[in-house]
């Protein structure tokens, strides 16, 4: 049954060293304070599964909690690259970071063989494309037709986190607007953390019988209000789109980086602290001038 | 002419760029948009000849018509103004690959001379000099949709002889062709130089259209291969007042929002 | 794009004899107007593909329509038998019918590969059942795990045939409730016929974005208001459970049935006259009693 | 006692029937369901002692709790009150399929002694004596739900030696087993009469309760095999007031909303 508890709580009790988990939000709905969690209490060698890593991994990874990166596009959208994903990749810092990596339909497929319980997905894709020479795609042919098709391994995290508006008190979820990929990979997950906006008595969504998850597929639920910052949750908060410009100058330098995680992530008690902290300007100036 | 300035001719060649673009996508057509460059042109050839256009991101919005251009490709304006909104599994399975998609609008950070596209790694896989994004989205766009158009700043480092990593295929790595894809693949490479396409026999790409005041020489020096030149050389009509007058409010209004 | 236009029109311009015929339908919104259309057409030679063929495939099979009927539960719901199906099926009355049947599991796998595209659809399915000697399944084994599954090919039929709440002016379409395999049906198909209750300004649905079916893959529609009795539309009317009960007597005897087919079907114009001819409680009796 | 009147202690034998069954699923457990008997069975349970118990019916409802028994898979009432509605082809790959299901609650024209179901033709299947409705969801259910429950009323004609047709597999046509399925099969299989379980070694169905009154001589007449019966036979409890009170007001409920 779903437990409700304070995302320190969840964090700690739900998300081993070493696990591979799928933080999970395709722009919309990203679960940025469950990640500033994971940066909080120091994990490690975390194989992070995510369609499109976004500023939340770029994150994890700059600060070390990553061994292994499995993805389809890692970059900082509309605005360019994620610095700290590149000097993983480039420059092994801070550690050397594995990449798996895939096509945007090739994932989808592999979480949908997840949720579905199957061993793989097959899709038309990856035709002509160097990635198959490095990742781990084969090819099948249509019993029927003799056509041959791709087949990607099914991808089942060990625990899968979204970030939702709203959950009941019995623990059904409710996410509406861009759905992305999070209820494949939470059905496929072995263990599903969810963040929330608002614990309502009746979903709203957008009419009867929107529960997305329902209670019993859900481990443990948290209230977090903004707890999608810098991406957004429709109806309740709007994507800051400012921040996610700034990310490039304070992702680019190492040392800036490392200010800001000080600053913002771990001096900070919860997320909380963290959005109180964005308010201060001045903060965010002392941080990028040193 | 610089590329943000608008030039002695009262606009600039990424504008010219992106009408030209927009120009190619025809009224009623589906089209799989790329952010970016591909997602300004499209909303612009909504905005002017094209209204019935169908725009899909593969955010899973479908048939959205934005008021403004989206900075991501999950931007909630993007969902505000669709017809569906649909989960990201089902718009590359029930949509792109059932065939349902006419146009695939993409940009690169490398083309090569037979339109395969590297948005992956700049020098080698194992120590890149440069980790790109990835793939998102294009290997399929490029093998599935019907045709694909590409948009791309002319460059040396861009369009390359050989693109360090095929992500989304062209005519493939020897000019071979489509054989077992769905679709043409890249019908026209639109540049702020100019326009390039396949050469029906060899699948080259080839210098079609130039835009206004520009020259061939030029564009053979930012291109990384000999390339060649169609003997049928056109050269772009500039845009036209209504064209520039849209796509500047669209910017504009763009700007205003994302500035909040 | 999408025409508007009479039921008799869509159904005399797009389906013609011969063809492949999905009216699809899980309970909720089954189609019966397209189909009493299609049988005042009489249509012949028909493959009829639905997973629960129901009270409306018992009339297109009754009066001889089909020549074979792709299916996976072919019940009156909460009743008993089709009995013109099994008439069919036991004694080639009216006519021979093909059967070619599969599990539902298999069945919806089918349509989902047929609206995705992809030649066939893989399921851990028909393990065990004496189906697999009968029907078109194929054993397919994993490329990662060696695991053997059931593959399924492709169902893509030439016409769906759906009944909808609503349709926007722009041909858009719009269902909810229980709404079973139609999407798969209607994006599996090449020509899509969307009967609907109503014709509106803008959908309601729950909340925005609630196309079912954007309009440009929709063929044509058709407004029938209470189109889909005796089954319902959720929003519109209920289901006409006394009406499924009522079959059992009529679908029963051969006469019976034909003189039902002449009274409720060939001798009105269209779907309103059916309705207007079922307020008529003595019309019945006497097709019942000849 | 007749099956449809109540007899001397104040209950039918389908009451019994139903009852009986409902025990058998525990508060919180997931269940698919089947329409008709299994239907009424699971939603005693979830009225008396299993409040928590989700039921699963293949219309897609997921989590519903009707205030009355559907009479069709697909009733709005199973809609209305759902946690969740989802597609068919979702409720059997993410929810089935995925393994989500703890028990299957099915019924069958036929079954015989290794739990075979029949669904599908009396007779041969090309030209059957009876044409029955076919597979539905059964053979997945039977397959992948982590155990199966059956009901089925007694009576030689649907207790056979083997089934003329394999809808959904038991323990297959020898009783072989359970290999390359991920549940266990039926566990139980309640009429009524009494109780069957496979019998752990052969997997054969032998009688493990009487219902009240009952007598090993009418189960056995009632069965188309040599019915072996558990030496350490039980009797099941009768209903309680509770149960019977519970199962009176569904169906009375039930006949006044669907005779409208």
């Amino acid at each position: 049954m779903t437990e409700f508890g304070s995302l320190r709580d969840v964090i700690a009790d739900l998300v081993p060293d070493g696990a591979s988990v799928a933080m999970e939000g395709f722009t919309h709905l990203i679960p940025f304070a469950a990640g500033h969690e994971v940066i909080r209490q120091d994990k490690r060698d975390l194989t992070l599964l995510r369609m499109t890593p976004d500023l939340i991994y770029d994150q994890l990874i700059g600060v070390g909690c990553a061994r292994r990166l499995v993805f389809s596009w890692g970059g900082n959208p509309g605005v360019g690259s994620l610095h700290r994903f590149r000097d993983a990749v480039e420059n092994e810092y801070p550690s050397p970071l594995d990449i798996e990596e895939h096509s945007h339909a090739g994932m989808a497929a592999r979480y949908v063989a997840g949720a579905s319980g199957l061993p793989f997905g097959i899709l038309r894709g990856y035709r002509g494309s160097d990635l198959v020479k490095h990742t781990d795609v084969a090819q099948i042919s249509c019993p029927f037709t003799g056509e041959e098709l791709a087949a990607v391994p099914a991808l089942n995290p060990d625990v899968a986190v979204i970030h939702a508006q709203q959950a009941d008190r019995r623990g059904n979820v409710g996410l509406w607007g861009i759905t992305g990929v999070q209820r494949e990979a939470a059905l496929a997950a072995s263990t599903v953390i969810v963040t929330v906006e608002e614990i309502v008595d009746e979903l709203a969504g957008n009419g009867p019988n929107q529960a997305v998850l329902p209670h019993w597929t859900v481990s443990a639920i948290s209230q977090v209000p903004k707890g999608s910052h810098p991406s957004y949750s429709m109806g309740y908060t709007t994507r800051d789109n400012r921040f996610y410009r700034e990310w490039d100058r304070i992702s680019r330098d190492r040392e800036v980086f490392a200010r800001w995680v000080e600053a913002f992530i771990l001096e900070q008690k919860d997320f909380e602290g963290y959005l109180s902290a964005l308010d201060d300007e001045t903060l965010l100036r002392r941080v990028v001038d040193g | 002419m610089g590329k943000g300035r608008a030039g002695a001719n009262g606009y600039t060649s990424d504008e010219m760029m992106t009408v030209t673009a927009s120009r190619f996508l025809r009224n009623g057509q589906v089209c799989f948009v790329g952010i970016g460059l591909p997602s300004e042109a499209a909303n612009l050839a909504r905005l002017t000849h094209a209204p019935e256009v169908v725009l899909i991101y593969e955010s899973g919005t479908i048939g959205t018509a934005p008021n403004i251009l989206p900075l991501s490709i999950g931007d909630g304006e993007l969902a505000e103004h669709a017809d569906l909104v649909v989960g990201v599994p089902e718009v590359f399975s029930y949509w792109l690959q059932a065939g349902r998609v006419d146009v695939g609008f993409l940009t690169a950070a490398q083309i090569d001379r037979f339109g395969n596209l590297n948005t992956t790694v700049i020098g080698g896989y194992q120590s890149p000099e440069v980790r790109l994004p990835g793939a998102g989205g294009a290997p399929e766009i490029a093998s599935l949709a019907r045709e694909v158009i590409v948009m791309l700043r002319h460059s040396k480092r861009a369009f390359v002889p050989e693109v360090d990593f095929i992500t989304s295929v062209g005519f493939g790595p020897n000019g071979e062709g489509r054989a077992g894809h769905h679709g043409k693949g890249p019908t026209v490479v639109i540049t702020d130089l100019g326009v390039l396409e396949p050469h029906p026999e060899t699948n080259e790409l080839m210098l079609v259209a130039l835009h206004p005041g520009m020259e061939v020489a030029r564009v053979r020096d930012e291109t990384g291969w000999d390339l060649r030149v169609d003997p049928d050389l056109r050269v772009n009509q500039p845009p036209t007042a209504d064209e520039l007058g849209v796509l500047r409010d669209l910017k504009a209004r763009t700007e205003q929002a994302h500035s909040g």
